[in-house]
């Protein structure tokens, strides 16, 4: 059962992920570094860090409505070798769909590909529910079904790397998209613009906002994570920047109750709280909550375009940030295979724009009709079945 | 002619023997003397009495696995169930507050088939309860994501919220006192009147010996039966004062089952049934959530703090076991 | 007449293989009218992987569900063992042998620790085996941000993608371990003793069975089989992995498996190879669902349903042959 | 006493073993020499099963000492024993019910070739040793679960001949045996004999014991009366120094007619899987022995009166109205008790205390009756009643001894206000003095008008308390006997033919 839990938690940070660039994880071990406020992780590569950073300022090219569609810093690659006839069989290996992050995004690409089903013949779907074995499974027992493409989102980059090698080899074309996978033979790999970039923005906010040399509290999901770790070392580099004071960095398992009474506990052992960081929106509310019970200012804090964390937000009226790891990414992967599929040339990587919503483009975001959890950058309101499909 | 002798011995209330509620209230010691060094503040009736309103659910489940542990099964759905109520809650109120009362009543119901169940599952059919309890959950978890579609709907209302979150403010002495301590302290006097009237103790007797219960006139499977509704009772009040405390999440129930069963276990209740006490049960269930906080307060790195919990969990239950195969 | 007296002719046909052949003839033809094709090569193969990972643990689970004990650390130990695997070799082929023996003497150890928790200590397995997987769990996640080391290529290739038709090598060593442990259960002084303990500890000692030690060896040898699981999985991922053991579920899907098979939790009747065909029968279920693309969650609540019923069915059997 | 042979293969000396306080063997000797069948005879409760317990390393003894052809031994566990070359027959089955004959009979020592249990020779020796016991139907593969009580205990017997002992321990080797069994059992003992193991014969059947021994000790209250060679004495004087007369003279007086009542319980032409045609009548007022031996029948009468496995034909009534006891609770509800033979396993709830123990009862069926402070007052009450000594009503039971244990189990039913009252060796392990004042106890309840069974193997008890005695044999009533009747009485119609005959 803990177990169980564990894996609910691993694939509510699943939302949470990107691709921890050439792949430190992969091969090196790493020591003790996601708990401490010391030393950097050995996640951090600083080359990845930077070009993360500066795809930030970057300018996206393509339809400016459209930002699934979108691309920061193209390199264009030749497809003509897949290119066939239509209609197609899509095939879709999907790492878990335990999570709100995730259900929003599936449901995102199924209305693409109804959006899509003159094109689409047939789409295969299969969930390998948060198991790296499974999913390795599945991937080869898709080869044997004459998929014309074949969609990943692996559930950990480094294990599942050697599958995702061993479709490339079966011929047809590979999309990776939300993590990668170490190694080139994907046609492309779609996702934004990474937890650098998601781990900064919220940092740097919460730092500037918040008194200088006052207390951070960081609040992560689980420890080990290699692409929570990202996010985490690129806010340690804010914070040190910043020379503000992280007086904690505490694993919430994802769970709003501890998450408060963990809060609660710092709250009483520091008098004061200048800022909140969090590496997954998650127990965003559950964070703010906390300090309303305690009859405590909100401090700066950050949390992500869950509709929950954005109404508190707008309420109360809170000096907040929302990095965001758009769910639109899950349209992308279809309209790539297609594209491939007709032996258009496709940008590989694939870097999709990663918005930050902030006080200013808020009120853009909040919708009230939709679920609490429903994430506001699912960009599927042009979708057929909106918005009874995401409630 | 000699009767039955009574010796009051001073002793008779804190009973040393195994099983009793000492080794438990000395550990509770050991750690709020810790607290207290390190932050004399958390000792602040104010705190204090947030402190254990946030504990609450947690105590409440442990006393919920007591009766079904001291009877000899074990309930490893309560997690799941505590879960299930919160999703459930959510999707029904749907943030409409006259809606509130009903669902309560709903989820107390909800909570008491499940058990029943469990119970009957376990007693009539003969599944062992590990195995019974063991396919509700997963029962359970699928059927709440299935219903919800993987992520929770709705929302709570404040009026449902307000036992688990809020407090009755500027109380004199205490400073405020939480609804969810209100609601802990009537399940306590609750519990503990039952465990000392018939069902209690026979309840008790059905886990130390079926045989001789049987022969006794005990309906076992009835007993046990009831144990399970209790449990599944306790784990409606917790989800209750659990959605209240944090909201709607799919992580609200999540290793509660394990942290009962530990906190039993850790109140000298032993596994297998017939002995240990309902108080010892809570109180374990308190030492375990004091044990968590003082690592917060002592900033144990989050990840080693299994390492801990396990470390004190296997020292306390081996040393009350070899203790009690000593005598 | 003597022929088949050699034969253990006592142990009928487990149910579940019964319930195995019924889930997969009914499983091809709903498939089929679905349109697809439940064995083709490609399903089978990943059928086979799939039922190989978690076989390894659930037969390590059944020597000590066997015993009357219980193993909950199972899956953190099939973490550590993929690390210390992955680890140890980093990738060179040279270190293969060393690397596999590390992890294995890692999880014996982990094993001799549960196992004597169990008989010195007399802690109740269940609290027992849960503490020593908390212990782990705190190691692990202090330790390891994410996949780390690099299976040696040779493993990969071999056991981790080598196959024989449509049957991974993997399975075939499943197989083997399978056989041995049956061997082990049925033609060795442990096996016997083991059954018996679990049976009744009392007679078992009155007839100078020395339990403790026995208990001991089972824990050792359960943890064996799920440090193979992780030498295992290292090979299928290429790398260690901290999270892998407790994200394949393994501690309870090992049980359920061990249940499903016929062997009573209490200890003292059934086997391995029920216990094979319980694995089979959960990955068949994983099989066919996949193919019909059915809800995970679904697929979850019939788990949840089969176990119950499964048991059930064996504890009314147990009861009916009481009674006559 | 003759002297002991020179060359001894097992030697007792000075043998101590106390229980909770209560002594059960004190200064016992003894020795078996090779070839000998050594009978050790005496009373439930004379400490003759903690005795073969101890020589076969199921009990550490308080003091004393153990020898082997001579040398000292400590056994620490039963492995031990074995190994110094002692085997038992166990008068309880020690089998496991899932697994093979063969492997029964050779758990703890299977035969291994090269390191591996070879199964062919496991099954042929045990072919052999069924054989060796005239056991042919009995087939070395076959699960013991599905066994019957006799066959069982010819695969605990097997079980113990193939340690290759050499010195065999039988502790009432024929109590569940068919009679054609106790006839091979002979033929096997002697060819034991042949082979030069001593035995060790535990027996109540003094017809075996004179046909099959050479010499006997009788123990009698944990303590050695005699060791006599078998020639040299006769039933007479073995049943003397076995029972002794003197305590006969404490057991209360009988009832008179005066104290008897109208027919309470009835039980016409009943039965079950274990019973048989049994007819009965139970007066108020007196007290009905139940003879027999063990599985004959006895407890399983008590057991379908109480509604535990129920009469399945036939028809039970209660004061003339037809009644159905299907379930304890209906038994009790009709104002039937019944205090079990195994009190650890069924009497007691041990680690409760001694009121919550006595209170079961009525917590479970009489709770409406009276309020719950009254109830506790009448409890309190009986026990005082029956005289409990307990530190105090908290103490948890498993720390009393057991015939104080009994008294407690005895108030929880008298709490009740039973009519009739079923007990199942009500004084089983319980040291004398506590024997007496239960035997009182169980007389005041008849003389108050509760109609009493009870089944005693203390052949003693059995004719010191009971008005009338039935026996039980094969699940079915051999025979009515008066109060006046002898233990050669008893015992006749317990046995059957075998003893008419050999008499």
């Amino acid at each position: 059962m803990a177990a169980l839990a564990a894996v609910t938690l691993l694939s509510l940070t699943a939302c949470a992920t990107d691709e921890p660039g050439a792949g430190p994880s992969g091969g090196s071990s790493s020591s003790a570094a996601g708990s401490g406020t010391g030393e950097q992780s050995k996640f951090f590569v600083q080359a990845d860090y930077d070009a993360e950073l500066a795809l930030l300022g970057a300018t996206p090219t393509g339809p400016a409505d459209k930002p699934w569609e979108q691309m920061l810093n193209p390199t264009m690659v030749d497809t003509a070798t897949f290119r066939k006839a239509g209609p197609h069989k899509i095939c879709f290996s999907n790492a878990a769909l335990n999570n709100p992050w995730r259900q929003v995004g599936f449901k995102t690409m199924q209305a693409e590909v109804e959006a899509q089903k003159s094109r689409i013949k047939e789409f295969v779907h299969v969930d390998a529910e948060g198991k790296d074995q499974k999913q390795i499974a599945d991937i080869n027992d898709l080869l044997g079904k004459g998929c014309d493409a074949l969609i990943v989102s692996p559930n950990t980059t480094a294990t599942l790397t050697p599958a995702v090698e061993a479709a490339c080899k079966a011929g047809l074309p590979v999309i990776v998209f939300d993590r990668g996978v170490n190694t080139k033979c994907p046609v492309t790999f779609i996702n934004p613009i990474g937890g650098y970039g998601f781990g900064h923005a919220g940092a740097e906010f919460v730092s500037q906002k918040m008194k200088p040399g006052g207390k951070v509290l960081a609040l992560r999901i689980l420890p080990g994570v290699d692409v929570l770790e990202t996010r985490w070392s690129a806010a340690k580099v804010a914070f040190d920047k910043a020379k503000v004071d992280v007086v904690g960095v505490e694993f919430t398992d994802g769970d709003p109750a501890k998450t408060k009474k963990i809060v609660d506990d710092y709250l009483q052992r520091y008098g004061t709280i200048d800022g909140v960081w969090m590496d997954a929106g998650a127990v965003a509310v559950a964070a703010v909550e906390a300090f309303q019970d305690a009859g405590k200012p909100v401090p700066p804090i950050n949390g992500e375009d869950q509709l929950d964390f954005l109404k508190v937000w707008k309420d109360k009226n809170l000096t907040a940030i929302a990095p965001t790891y758009p769910t639109y990414q899950w349209r992308t992967p279809i309209i790539a295979a297609l594209r491939i599929l007709d032996g258009q040339q496709v940008p590989s990587p694939w870097k999709l724009p990663q918005p930050t919503i902030t006080q200013d483009n808020l009120d853009r975001y909040l919708d009230a009709d939709m679920p609490p959890l429903h994430y506001a950058m699912c960009g599927c309101t042009d979708l057929p079945g909106y918005p009874q499909r995401w409630k | 002619m000699q009767i039955v002798q009574r010796r009051p011995l001073p002793l008779r209330r804190v009973r040393l023997r195994p099983g009793g509620v000492l080794p438990i209230l000395a550990i509770l010691a050991v750690l709020l003397v810790l607290v207290g060094i390190r932050q004399p503040s958390f000792l602040d009736p104010p705190s204090l009495m947030s402190f254990l309103g946030r504990s609450a659910p947690v105590i409440l489940l442990a006393a919920g696995q007591y009766f079904v542990i001291v009877s000899g099964e074990f309930d490893l759905s309560v997690g799941s169930l505590v879960t299930a109520q919160v999703v459930v809650a959510a999707r029904l109120i749907d943030s409409d507050p006259a809606r509130t009362w009903p669902v309560v009543l709903l989820l107390l119901a909800f909570g008491a088939l499940v058990g029943l169940v469990n119970g009957l599952i376990t007693t009539r059919l003969r599944v062992p309860s590990f195995i019974t309890t063991l396919g509700m959950f997963l029962i359970l978890v699928g059927a709440v994501y299935l219903w919800s579609d993987g992520a929770p709907k709705g929302g709570l209302s404040e009026e449902f919220r307000r036992f688990g979150r809020r407090a009755i403010e500027d109380v004199p002495l205490l400073g405020r006192v939480p609804y969810a301590l209100l609601v802990l302290v009537v399940v306590a006097v609750l519990a503990v009147a039952l465990m000392r009237s018939d069902f209690g103790r026979t309840l008790v007797a059905v886990g130390d010996n079926p045989r001789t219960a049987q022969l006794s006139g005990v309906r076992v499977w009835r007993t046990r039966t009831v144990a399970f509704i209790l449990s599944g009772l306790a784990a409606a009040v917790a989800a209750i004062l659990l959605g209240g405390y944090s909201g709607v999440s799919f992580q609200a129930g999540a290793g509660l089952e394990f942290g009962a069963i530990t906190a039993v276990v850790l109140g000298g209740v032993a596994l297998g049934g017939g002995r240990g006490s309902v108080v010892g049960a809570m109180l374990g269930a308190l030492t375990l959530e004091l044990l968590f906080a003082l690592m917060n307060f002592y900033g144990v790195s989050g990840a080693l703090r299994s390492t801990v919990q396990g470390a004190i969990i296997l020292l306390a239950v081996a040393v009350s076991a070899t203790r009690s195969s000593s005598r | 007449m003597s022929v088949l007296t050699l034969l253990p002719v006592r142990r009928r046909v487990p149910g579940v293989f019964v319930a195995l052949t019924l889930t997969l003839a009914i499983g091809w033809l709903v498939v089929l009218v679905d349109g697809g094709q439940l064995f083709n090569q490609s399903t089978t193969v990943s059928l086979l992987h799939v039922a190989a990972g978690l076989g390894f643990v659930a037969v390590g689970q059944t020597l000590v569900i066997l015993g009357g004990s219980l193993d909950l650390s199972v899956a953190y130990v099939i973490s550590l063992s993929t690390l210390v695997a992955a680890e140890t070799m980093n990738g060179s082929d040279g270190a293969l042998l060393p690397a596999v023996g590390l992890a294995l003497a890692v999880s014996a150890g982990v094993g001799l620790f549960n196992g004597l928790l169990v008989t010195r200590l007399r802690i109740n397995a269940f609290i027992a085996t849960l503490g020593v997987g908390l212990l782990l769990k705190g190691y692990l996640d202090s330790n390891y941000d994410g996949p780390a080391g690099a299976t040696s290529p040779g493993l990969v290739q071999s056991l981790g993608y080598q196959r024989v038709g449509p049957v991974p090598l993997s399975f075939l060593l499943l197989l083997a371990v399978t056989g041995a442990a049956w061997f082990v259960l049925s033609r060795t002084r442990f096996g016997h003793h083991l059954v018996a303990v679990g049976g009744d500890p009392e007679v078992a000692r009155l007839s100078g069975v020395r339990n403790d030690r026995v208990l001991v060896a089972a824990h050792v040898l359960c943890s064996l089989c799920a440090g193979l699981a992780g030498v295992y999985l290292a090979s299928r991922l290429g790398s260690g992995a901290p999270r892998v053991g407790t994200e394949g579920l393994y501690d309870l899907e090992s049980i359920a498996a061990v249940v499903i098979g016929g062997t009573a939790l209490a200890g003292g009747r059934g086997g391995v190879v029920g216990t094979v065909g319980g694995v089979l029968l959960l990955a068949s279920i994983d099989a066919i669902f996949n193919q019909l693309e059915v809800d995970a969650f679904f697929k979850q609540v019939i788990r949840g349903v089969i176990i119950i019923a499964a048991v059930a069915v064996y504890a009314r059997r147990a009861l009916r042959k009481a009674a006559s | 006493m003759p002297d002991p042979p020179p060359a001894s293969l097992l030697t007792l000396r000075g043998i101590r073993k106390s229980f909770l306080g209560v002594r059960v063997l004190d200064g016992v000797d003894l020795d078996v020499t090779p070839g000998e069948v050594h009978a050790v005879v005496g009373e439930n409760g004379a400490g003759k099963s903690t005795l073969m317990k101890i020589v076969s390393g199921g009990y550490a003894p308080d003091g004393g000492t153990v020898e082997v052809d001579g040398a000292p031994q400590v056994f620490r566990g039963p492995r031990d024993a074995q190994r110094a070359g002692i085997g038992i027959i166990h008068q309880e089955f020690n089998l496991l019910s899932d697994r093979t004959v063969a492997e029964n009979v050779h758990l703890g020592h299977e035969p291994v070739r090269r390191g591996l249990v070879d199964r062919r020779v496991m099954r042929e020796r045990t072919g052999q040793l069924l054989a060796s016991i005239g056991e042919t139907t009995l087939a070395p593969d076959a699960t013991v679960g599905g066994l019957g009580v006799a066959q069982q205990q010819v695969v605990e017997i097997a079980k113990a001949l193939a340690l290759d002992a050499r010195v065999l321990i039988m502790d009432e080797p024929t109590a569940a045996l068919a009679d054609h069994e106790v006839e091979l059992l002979y033929g096997l003992v002697r060819r034991l004999q042949q082979r030069g193991i001593g035995l060790l014969y535990v027996s109540h059947r003094l017809t075996e014991v004179f046909d099959l021994s050479g010499r006997i000790t009788v123990l009698k209250d944990g303590r050695r009366v005699t060791t006599v060679n078998t020639a040299d004495t006769n039933t007479d004087d073995l049943v003397r120094h076995m029972v002794g007369r003197e305590l006969s003279s404490y057991y209360p007086d009988r009832a008179t007619s005066d104290d008897l009542g109208p027919v309470r319980l009835a039980v016409r032409d009943a039965g079950n899987r274990k019973l048989h045609a049994v007819d009965l009548q139970l007066r108020a007022g007196e007290v009905l022995g139940v003879g027999g031996l063990q599985g004959s029948g006895r407890s399983a009468l008590a057991r379908a009166l109480f509604g535990v496995t129920p009469f399945t034909t036939g028809e039970v009534t209660l004061d003339g109205r037809p009644v159905r006891l299907r379930s304890p609770r209906s038994a009790m509800r009709a104002g039937i008790a019944y205090v079990t033979e195994d009190r650890k396993g069924e009497g007691i709830v041990p680690r409760q205390s001694v009121l919550d123990n006595a209170l079961l009862a009525t917590r479970a069926v009489g709770a409406a009756r009276s309020g719950r402070a009254a109830r506790t007052r009448r409890v309190r009450e009986l026990l005082a009643t029956v005289e409990v000594r307990a530190a105090g009503d908290d103490q948890e039971i498993r720390f009393l001894s057991g015939g104080n244990q009994q008294k407690v189990v005895l108030a929880r039913w008298l709490a009740l206000d039973p009519q009739v009252l079923l007990f199942d060796e009500p004084t089983r392990g319980i040291d004398v003095g506590a024997k007496s004042a239960i035997h009182d106890l169980v007389r005041r309840l008849a003389r108050d008008g509760a109609a009493v069974l009870m089944i005693s193997s203390d052949l003693p008890e059995l004719l010191g308390m009971s008005d009338r005695i039935v026996v039980m044999r094969d699940g079915r009533i051999a025979g009515e006997l008066p109060a006046d009747a002898t233990e050669e009485d008893v015992m006749t119609l317990a046995v059957g033919h075998v003893t008419e005959t050999d008499r």
